[in-house]
């Protein structure tokens, strides 16, 4: 029987390598700085507007995650990316200088998961052999088009949230014994609570991490315990504590293995309110901090959990509730079999 | 908070040293008492200072604190006042501190030379006000 | 005199307050708020109340955004005093307030000098 | 699960805005920004041919300028943040918003982005204060033609 939205992908597809970018804000304040692959000291990368920046942050990574396999890009079968500014120009401009053939995605902040579900799809299809996915955020474009302009004094509330810059792009391929594989994912619904304050993002999320959380649970017939840890991509201290009070309404033993990507990012610095965000928080982390401990050992088999706002200035403007969604990917360490 | 505690103890100080009362100079042979008086008699007064130069009389008032939400019609009633008392004057009263500045600035003037030009100019300021 | 920088202090502090509440507990957003608060400002000029209420607090009654409100009034209500009913309509056209001319000409200068940045 | 529990489950757990400490930052710094104001207006009836009232339209003038550049310094967003309301309700604010729109759309050249965005958070307060100005003056008009107030 087909359960809905849960995938299993019996090949095992193979991460084989990862890179990250991050700006000069994320390099003094974030506790992830040093797994970083690159840090820029200019916020827009030297390049003259904020979208160019963002472009360049994206286009570092892939080449990062290439260079990293020993790949060029005209071996790579399949680019899927996206980000959050408008029409998702930055990855369309990244994907017309790397001249890969190209799929955009947009699941706002869960992009980062979504983009890698579907290249293990294409691996797991046989139907490709390289995939670049990946997502990104740049602070300054996201902020000025979700938000207000940058310099513009607006009072941040204590549930508000800083869009990170950084880029994640991660090389996906068949599966290769002593890599990190995925194993299996959920794709989640779109679920919406009422919830109508985009600045208490975490809030809105919430509900949706914990509905894919408990889809994957079921689907898969896995308990929290299976994972070393449960990494959820942006919800914030405020999104994260309701996450948890939510997860233990729905009958889970503890969550004790629970952790948030971007309640850590810039760790607790109270500047940053309820924490990081953006699509590039989920991928960071996700791409640096958990690959590296899972390379190391210290992670056997983890779920990432990225969580996405679907909503636009426009919507919130005519009063519509934010819809969010989260997608949910396995990955576990395969061991190398002596044969 | 500390340094808001020590401005106002600063503006505190600097309130209690503020100068009181009426200040007059004739340089005409008009009797300046009823002036002093129609002044003083207006309760919400803190300040006046006024100036009788030929046919002009000038004078720039400051009104207690809680008084300043009238300070319009209490200038209006003692202008009122004043041409009951000398018909024959040109009467500006104004409650506006620029008004009391310039008078206060003729006053301490030595020689009457610039006088009515000086006058016709504090006159056309508070003409100016809407 | 010194007393009018307490008041200014004060008066101008309390609008600042009112603009606080109506964000933090009638949950409006910054834009409304503002509007709020100009329209306020219009219709304490239409009955009177604004201009000694200047008089009473100088600057602490200019300075907030209420008085924005007043300026074009009492514009507004100057052209109607003249002229009648037609006025009301001409005077429009006439009225204007420092703080629009003034954020033009600043805005285009600050869009020449300065770069916005990212940081907290 | 229903919306409505939820939202009851989001009211109880996510930080409520400190009202008291909100309100105390507003009106220190409203109030200091007043202040700064009165100076300024002194300054203009001193030295200049200005009275109380005409000197608010240079006072006025001159804190936009001051907000400019605080705004292009980056120091406007936090003061903002620190006072709220305090920061955002004096005409600063409103030079604030029409500074740092216009420096935000510099990248799309100095017609489409200066000159189309400067008042895309400014231009509600204009508009609904042109509009209030000219209702206010109507119905005051109309009442003073049947007598029932005076100019």
């Amino acid at each position: 029987m087909v359960k809905r939205g849960v995938l299993t992908f019996h090949s095992k597809p193979s991460i084989y390598a990862t890179g990250v970018t991050a700006g000069p804000l994320e390099n003094k304040k974030s506790v992830f700085a040093q797994q970083f692959d690159k840090l820029y000291e200019d916020e827009r990368c030297d390049l003259p507007t904020n979208e160019d920046g963002h472009k360049q942050l994206m286009y570092d990574a892939v080449l990062i995650a290439l260079s990293k396999a020993k790949k060029q890009p005209e071996k790579i079968d399949f680019f899927l990316t996206g980000d959050l500014v408008n029409q998702m120009t930055p990855s369309n401009f990244t994907a017309h200088a790397l001249a890969i053939p190209y799929i955009g995605l947009f699941s706002a902040c869960a992009t980062s998961v979504s983009s890698m579900i579907t290249a293990a799809l294409l691996a797991d299809a046989k139907q490709a052999n390289w995939i670049m996915a990946g997502s990104s955020s740049q602070h300054n474009a996201i902020e000025r088009q979700f938000r207000y302009p940058l310099e513009y004094g607006s009072q941040k509330k204590a549930t508000a949230q800083w869009t990170v810059t950084a880029a994640g792009a991660v090389l996906i391929g068949q599966h290769k014994q002593g890599t990190p594989v995925i194993t299996c994912a959920t794709v989640g619904k779109v679920i919406d609570m009422g919830m109508t304050d985009p600045l208490n993002m975490g809030s809105a999320m919430a509900p949706a991490a914990c509905d894919t959380l408990m889809n994957h649970l079921t689907g898969h017939d896995r308990t929290i315990d299976d994972y070393d840890t449960i990494i959820t991509g942006d919800l914030g201290s405020n999104g994260f504590k309701i996450l948890k009070a939510l997860a233990n309404e729905n009958g889970l033993p503890h969550t004790k293995n629970f952790r948030d990507a971007g309640e850590e990012f810039y760790g607790n610095d109270p500047s940053f309110k309820a924490g990081a965000s953006g699509s590039g928080c989920s991928a960071a982390v996700f791409l640096s901090d958990v690959y590296q401990k899972m390379l190391t050992g210290e992670y056997k088999r983890v779920l990432l959990l990225a969580t996405g706002a679907l909503l636009s200035p426009l919507s919130f403007q005519q009063g519509d509730t934010i819809p969010c969604i989260a997608h949910a990917i396995e990955l576990s360490m395969d061991e190398v079999t002596a044969e | 908070m500390k340094k808001l505690s020590i401005l106002l103890i600063i503006l505190g100080l600097l309130t209690g040293c503020s100068e009181k009362g009426t200040y007059i100079k004739n340089t005409t042979s008009q009797d300046e008492n009823s002036v002093e008086k129609v002044i003083m008699n207006n309760e919400h007064v803190k300040l006046a200072k006024v100036l009788l130069f030929e046919d002009e009389l000038l004078a720039g008032i400051r009104v207690n604190t809680f008084s300043r939400f009238q300070k319009k019609s209490i200038a209006t009633d003692i202008k009122k006042k004043l041409e009951k008392e000398y018909p024959d004057l040109k009467i500006t009263v104004s409650a506006d501190s620029k008004i009391l500045l310039e008078t206060e600035k003729l006053i301490r003037k030595k020689g009457e030379k610039d006088y009515q030009k000086k006058i016709d100019k504090i006159k056309s300021i508070e003409k100016e006000q809407t | 005199m010194i007393s009018i920088y307490i008041t200014a202090f004060i008066v101008g502090g309390l609008i600042c307050v009112i603009g606080q509440l109506l964000m933090d507990v009638a949950k409006l957003t910054p834009a409304h708020t503002l509007v709020s608060l100009v329209v306020a400002g219009s219709v304490l000029d239409g009955i009177g109340w604004y201009e000694p209420f200047i008089d009473f607090a100088g600057a602490g009654a200019t300075i907030p955004i209420t008085s924005f409100g007043n300026a074009l009034t009492h514009g507004a209500m100057a052209e109607a005093e003249k002229h009648g009913l037609i006025g009301v309509v001409t005077g429009m056209f006439e009225v204007t307030s420092s703080g629009i001319s003034a954020a033009i000409i600043f805005g285009l200068i600050g869009a020449l000098l300065f770069t916005s940045k990212g940081n907290v | 699960m229903q919306q409505e529990k939820y939202a009851q489950i989001e009211k109880e757990l996510s930080p409520k805005p400190p009202i008291l400490k909100n309100v105390i930052r507003a009106f220190l710094t409203g109030g200091l920004i007043c202040l700064v104001g009165q100076f300024i207006a002194l300054f203009y009836i001193t030295y200049f041919d200005f009275t109380e009232r005409t000197a608010s339209n240079p006072t006025v003038a001159t804190m936009i300028f001051i907000a400019m550049l605080l705004t292009g310094f980056g120091l406007y967003k936090k003061i903002s943040q620190f006072g709220g309301a305090g920061a955002a309700v004096p005409i600063t604010g409103f030079g604030n918003a029409v500074v740092s729109a216009a420096i935000e759309h510099k990248s799309e050249g100095y017609v489409l982005g200066v000159g189309g965005n400067m008042f895309k958070l400014a231009g509600s307060v204009i508009l609904f204060g042109v509009f209030s100005a000219f209702v206010v003056a109507l119905i005051k008009t109309i009442l003073v033609k049947f007598g029932v107030v005076s100019w």
